[in-house]
């Protein structure tokens, strides 16, 4: 067969530009979906500190729960997991073949929702800490 | 397609012939640019093109390059249109593939302005921009310019058996197998795939891993998972073939390939639906 | 003509599985977060606060769900997107899987560990 | 060297079938196309397939339509055996599974065509060659049939006796275009040349831009006769900016034709009165440019068609494809306003001529499709009858090839007592003879196993006349002449002829055809003859160099469009698709006979041959033909 070239990398990582609603939406429930497991094994961590006995718990909890640093991040978690959950319930619909032609419109409607709620529970978030 | 090299004219790499084709490649080169450089005055309708270029025989385009062609624009001028006043004016090595000028051989699926699309069916008037930037299509070894390898796409089609079989056929030469419109209007848009290969090189999941089947493959395979005529027992083997590790679960639903398909077929709702049928045909064995 | 596949390798279940663990992580991971950030504060929760929670049976058992599902469909998730690309079998298939399933063992063995700390149902 | 028993040139529908047909009969088969097979242009026809399947339809009926519909030019024995044989064809391709447009009762759809007495055209929507080539892929995708795509035929591998009835095939050259390689092909029992149409000769056709005549003008320079070349089919509803073809089935479901003033043209001006827009083409394409000529053209260019009263279910449902095809190349919405269409060239009815079972007069060389005269079109094609031809036909030479019949032909081929020697009409020379060049040796293509130039060392004689020295010969004969073109340092681009010859041919060999004109043609023809001495690829690239193709296919529309217009200039009558301005009748005394044309070496020849009225059981009288 003849030689060819194959643009490898530079290809990759050009194709951001030309992402359509639906890549996008691939790409952010992927990354949210890694955050949420990553989560998932450090709480697990953070909440076994109660088999060290009750006051090892509450101080690593209060502890936490007193950085600025972690309620910001918790903010980021919350928008994190709100989004995978609307992407996640717009992917169910996908999967049962429903509304697939709003498929555009549905991944904004999540990216918005998102951002709506995330700002609503900020005050609740960072209450206490400032 | 794998042959063996048969060096006939071009042996030992010295000799005169060599030398004259490498001078040729060379003068060539040189009234590309000065066709590239120069502007004649083409007046405000003027279309600009941006084309990707490469070829591993010839030092100049060893190294992938764009180049820039200016072109008398023309009412109702589609890319197609414009790559061919390119190539006939300027340049005759510029190389694509091209046929049937109307959106049926699926020959010119080309990257235009960021988006896969036929050549042909696109009217310039419709891009947006002042320039139409033209590459190969992405995630395909590129042969030559906006020649890419098709093989591994040929290969996909064609392992999801894509030909009709069916439990049993009618015995007369004359008797035809029935179908109700209703089933007939079932297949039709998966029907109509024109082999251009745009879905796969948009879906980044076929792009990421050679062996996922890709929608086009898979929307073949629907064509005929879904055709009454086929019989039960066809289907039940349809659907193993669909099923199996390469097949509909790879699908990450990223909708780029019903968006970027020129017939319109609803791949992304033809896999889902596949899913779904496989599922529950796996049901039946719980 | 390529070789016809033939790895029957029926992904559909751990596919349906996914749905139906996201269907039901909707449900409660928006009740988990409800519940400890807004009605209760994270900052506020204490040893005994969430050791009463955990004394109720209901609580008690859709938590481990929780953790049994959340496991299964996060892992499962990353499972998708790791092995299943080109170039990746054998044995580096074979590595991410035991890593992948001793990692989600550990952490089912600890969370339910914790969570009987907690509970005084037994 | 590749070898095989059969090797078939081209993948369009009729090369798919009769690939298939010579694989079931035992042959062992290769195909060899210069475009992937579903790239073919067969892919593009719209309207349908006839066939008589219903009550109260007979093949009889069709083979009587078709006669008429080809002014009697048809060869009998040809037309019946294309409408005896279409059922089963069609049938057959039901049962490979293509997705016909169905009735309620789930039987396939059939639809009125322009001079049909029956709707007999069977359909799948407005994409029935798409369903029919796809279809047939994929029978030799399951059969395994070895398929060499983008690799292009060049030459026929052909022996050199003197008369062209006694030369043998034995296979081919072909260029694999991604390598730059030329290899021969040796084909043990026959080779079948499906290389589709010439539409490329003109400007404004329906027509593929890989349709160049490859096979016509590749067959000719063998020595092979071609038939009825003038006779081209004009389509009377094509898209004025790109030719883009709309069927004749928007015109079978209701479709009507209007001019600049509202008139319904085809009934208020008196063309045809009975049948109106489903008249036969060559009526209605002449009827269309005659209102245009009257001034009652729209922007003096072309006619509406218009199918708004046919309601939007029903072109949803069977004319879709043309919907599309309006807004993409027209940006025209068909539910919203009338199409603007005018003639366009569409189609080839004459070509290499063949019998009945595709045989050419040269041994173990056939000819089927749209490059084959067997002849059943003769002075013009009836819609809906190319797609069957490609089936009947490409399946009865596949299976003849791989030695499969024993039928005597009742067409004869080749030069014999019947025929009869024609006289010049050219004004200029043509074909190669006195073509003043330095350039002649390798562009001189005969197509015959002789080396035009190069290593023509006498002593391989013995060695030459065995089949694979026939081959190996011809391989050398290309790799001189791609080598030289490759070289070559300046010269002219084959752009520049290519569109010297499309220019006269639109201008001077159109519809209307008048004798001057057609010999300011042929010495155009002569001029972008001597220019193609001079061209050049400039390309030196042997990765996929399309310029190299390009220019191998310019040398092959010059002698098809030669071809086309010697024929016309020398047939003086008007049958058919053939309008001559100074003879507006059609002359049966003299003129029930083929044009025929052969390359003699260099030097083109024209004779004829009469056509053949006499059917299994009955003869076809020429009667008048109107619509
Ligand atoms: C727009 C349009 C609509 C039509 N609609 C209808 C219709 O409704 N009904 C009907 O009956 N007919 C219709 N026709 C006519 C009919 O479709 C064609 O006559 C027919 O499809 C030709 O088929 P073919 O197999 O002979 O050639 P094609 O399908 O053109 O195939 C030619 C093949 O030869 C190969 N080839 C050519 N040259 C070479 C070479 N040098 N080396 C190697 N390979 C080569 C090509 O790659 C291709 O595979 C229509 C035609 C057109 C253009
Ligand atoms: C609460 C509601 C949740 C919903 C509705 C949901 C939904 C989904 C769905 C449908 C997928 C499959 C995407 C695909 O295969 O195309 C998915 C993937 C994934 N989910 Fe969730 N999920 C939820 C919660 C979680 C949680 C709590 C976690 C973490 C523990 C998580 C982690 C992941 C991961 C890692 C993936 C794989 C993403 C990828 O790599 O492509 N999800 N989710
Ligand atoms: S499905 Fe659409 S995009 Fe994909 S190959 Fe077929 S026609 Fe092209
Ligand atoms: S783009 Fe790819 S991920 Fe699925 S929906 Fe289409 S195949
Ligand atoms: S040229 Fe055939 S699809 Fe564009």
């Amino acid at each position: 067969m003849s030689q060819s070239y194959d643009r490898g990398t530079v290809e990759d990582f050009g194709r951001w530009r030309s992402f359509t609603a639906g890549m996008w939406a691939w790409i952010f429930h992927k990354f949210t979906g890694w955050v949420l497991i990553g989560y998932l094994f450090t709480h697990i961590a953070v909440l076994s500190t109660a088999l060290a006995g009750e006051t090892a718990y509450e101080n690593t909890i209060v502890g936490l729960e007193g950085l600025a640093i972690v309620r910001l991040l918790e903010v980021g978690l919350l928008a994190v997991a709100v989004f995978h959950i609307l992407n996640g319930v717009r992917l169910l619909f996908i999967d049962l073949g429903k509304g697939l032609e709003a498929q555009e419109e549905s991944f904004y409607a999540s990216l918005v929702l998102t951002g709506a709620i995330t700002v609503a529970s900020v005050p609740t978030f960072i209450s206490g800490v400032f | 397609m794998s042959t063996q090299h048969e060096h006939t004219d071009d042996g030992e790499p010295e000799t005169p012939g060599d030398r004259r084709r490498a001078e040729k490649a060379a003068r060539a080169a040189e009234r590309e640019q000065e066709a590239a450089d120069a502007e004649p005055d083409l007046g405000d309708d003027a279309v600009t093109l941006k084309v990707f270029r490469y070829d591993p025989e010839v030092e100049a385009k060893a190294e992938p390059r764009f180049d820039t062609f200016r072109i008398p624009f023309e009412k109702g001028m589609t890319v197609l249109d414009a790559l061919i006043a390119a190539r006939d004016t300027y340049d005759s090595s510029l190389t694509f593939r091209h046929s049937c000028r109307q959106a049926v051989c699926g020959s010119d699926a080309l990257f235009i302005n960021g988006r896969q699309r036929l050549g042909c069916q696109t009217q310039i008037a419709d891009l947006e921009g002042d320039v139409v930037r033209v590459e190969p299509l992405p995630h395909q070894d590129v042969v030559k310019d906006l020649v890419v390898d098709m093989e591994h796409f040929y290969d996909q089609m064609e392992a999801v058996e894509p030909y009709f079989q069916t439990d049993e056929t009618p015995d007369d030469d004359l008797e035809e197998q029935f179908q109700t419109p209703e089933n007939r209007e079932k297949i039709k848009m998966s029907t109509r795939c024109i082999w251009c290969g745009a879905c796969m090189s948009s879906c980044n999941i076929a792009a990421g891993d050679n062996a996922y089947l890709g929608p086009a493959a898979i929307n073949k395979a629907y064509r005929f998972a879904m055709d009454e005529r086929e019989g039960e027992n066809m289907k039940e083997h349809r659907m193993e073939l669909i099923e199996q590790e390469n097949g509909v679960w790879r699908c990450q639903t990223q909708f780029s390939c019903t968006n970027v398909c020129p017939k319109d077929i609803p791949l992304t709702e033809h896999i889902q639906e596949l899913k779904r049928e496989a599922v529950k045909s796996n049901l039946k064995f719980w | 003509m390529a070789e016809h596949y033939s790895s029957f390798d029926r992904s559909g279940t751990r596919w349906l599985l996914q749905r139906l663990t996201a269907a039901f992580l909707v449900v409660v991971l928006a009740f988990h977060f409800f519940l400890l950030h807004f009605v209760n504060h994270a900052a506020d929760v204490t040893f005994a606060g969430t050791s009463a929670r955990m004394s109720t049976w209901t609580y008690f058992s859709l938590m481990v769900l929780f953790l049994l599902t959340a496991t299964f469909h996060g892992v499962n998730g990353v499972y998708n997107t790791l092995v299943k690309r080109d170039g990746v079998d054998g044995w580096k298939q074979t590595a991410i899987t035991a890593v992948l399933v001793v990692a989600s063992l550990i952490m089912v063995v600890q969370g339910l560990r914790t969570a009987l700390v907690w509970t005084n149902l037994f | 060297m590749r070898e095989y028993d059969v090797i078939v040139v081209g993948a369009g529908g009729a090369g798919l079938r009769a690939a298939i047909a010579a694989q079931e009969a035992g042959a062992d088969v290769a195909m060899v196309t210069k475009l992937h097979p579903v790239r073919s242009h067969t892919g593009a026809a719209e309207g349908g397939i006839n066939a008589a399947l219903r009550e109260g339809d007979d093949w009889h009926d069709h083979a009587y339509d078709t006669m008429k519909g080809s002014d009697y030019l048809g060869d009998a024995p040809a037309v019946e055996a294309l409408t005896r044989e279409s059922p089963k064809e069609t049938i057959q391709l039901e049962n490979w599974g293509m997705a016909f447009s169905r009735d309620e009762d789930g039987v396939v759809s059939q639809r009125p065509f322009g001079g049909l007495s029956f709707p007999r055209t069977t359909y799948a929507g407005a994409e029935t060659g798409h369903h029919m080539l796809h279809t047939m892929y994929e029978q030799v995708v399951k059969r395994g049939i070895e398929v060499y795509d983008e690799w292009y035929v060049t030459r026929l591998a052909v022996t050199d006796e003197d008369e062209p009835e006694e030369r043998d095939c034995h296979g081919v050259v072909a260029y694999d275009i991604k390598r730059g390689e030329i290899e021969g092909f040796r084909a043990r029992d026959g080779v079948i040349l499906a290389t589709g149409g010439l539409g490329q000769v003109y400007d404004h056709t329906t027509n593929a831009i890989a349709n160049t005549g490859d096979g016509v003008a590749m067959a000719y320079r063998a020595g092979v006769p071609i038939e009825d070349m003038e006779m081209i089919q004009f389509h009377p509803t094509t898209l004025p900016t790109t030719g883009v073809l709309i069927s004749e089935g928007v015109r079978g479901e209701g479709g009507i034709l209007y001019n600049s003033e509202g008139e319904r043209l085809m009934f208020e001006h008196g063309y045809a009165n009975n049948d109106g827009e489903l008249a036969s083409r060559d009526v209605v394409a002449r009827a269309e440019l005659n209102e245009v000529a009257e001034g009652r053209g729209i922007e003096d260019e072309y006619v509406h068609l218009d199918m708004r009263h046919l309601g939007e279910e029903r072109i949803l449902d069977r004319l879709e494809n043309i919907l599309h095809l309006a807004e993409d190349f027209e940006g025209v919405d068909g539910l919203e306003e009338p199409m603007p269409v005018k003639p366009g060239q569409h189609y080839a009815m004459g070509g290499v001529e063949t019998n009945e079972w595709g045989s050419t007069c040269v041994n173990g060389l056939y000819a089927v499709g749209e490059c084959a005269c067997a002849s059943v079109h003769g002075a013009n094609r009836l819609g809906g009858n190319a797609l069957p031809e490609l089936a009947v036909f490409g399946a009865r030479a596949g299976r003849h090839a791989a030695g499969d019949v024993d039928d005597e032909p009742e067409i004869t081929t080749g030069w014999d007592e019947d025929s009869e020697e024609g006289e010049n009409v050219s004004p200029v020379p043509l074909g190669e003879a006195d073509l003043p060049s330095a350039a002649k040796g390798a562009l001189a293509d005969g197509g015959r196993s002789s080396p035009p130039s190069a290593g023509a060392d006498g002593g391989a004689a013995a060695e030459a006349s065995a089949p694979e020295g026939v081959v190996e010969e011809a391989v050398q004969a290309e790799r001189t002449r791609v080598h030289y073109l490759l070289e070559k340092e300046e010269g002219v681009n084959h752009a520049e002829v290519r569109a010297d010859v499309q220019e006269t041919m639109t201008e001077n060999v159109n519809v209307f055809r008048e004798e001057g004109a057609l010999e300011d043609a042929l010495a155009d023809i002569r001029e972008a003859r001597q220019e193609y001495q001079h061209v050049t690829v400039e390309d030196p690239s042997r990765t996929y160099n399309t310029d190299l193709i390009h220019t191998i296919e310019t040398r092959n529309a010059l002698d098809v469009a030669e071809a086309i217009t010697v024929g016309a200039l020398a047939r003086d009558e008007f049958r058919g698709a053939h309008w001559r301005k100074e003879h507006q009748e059609r002359k049966d005394d003299e003129w029930l006979k083929h044009t025929m044309l052969s390359w003699n070496d260099g030097s083109p020849g024209l004779w004829y041959k009469p056509v053949v009225l006499e059917g299994e059981n009955k003869s076809y009288e020429p009667k008048e033909r109107s619509y």
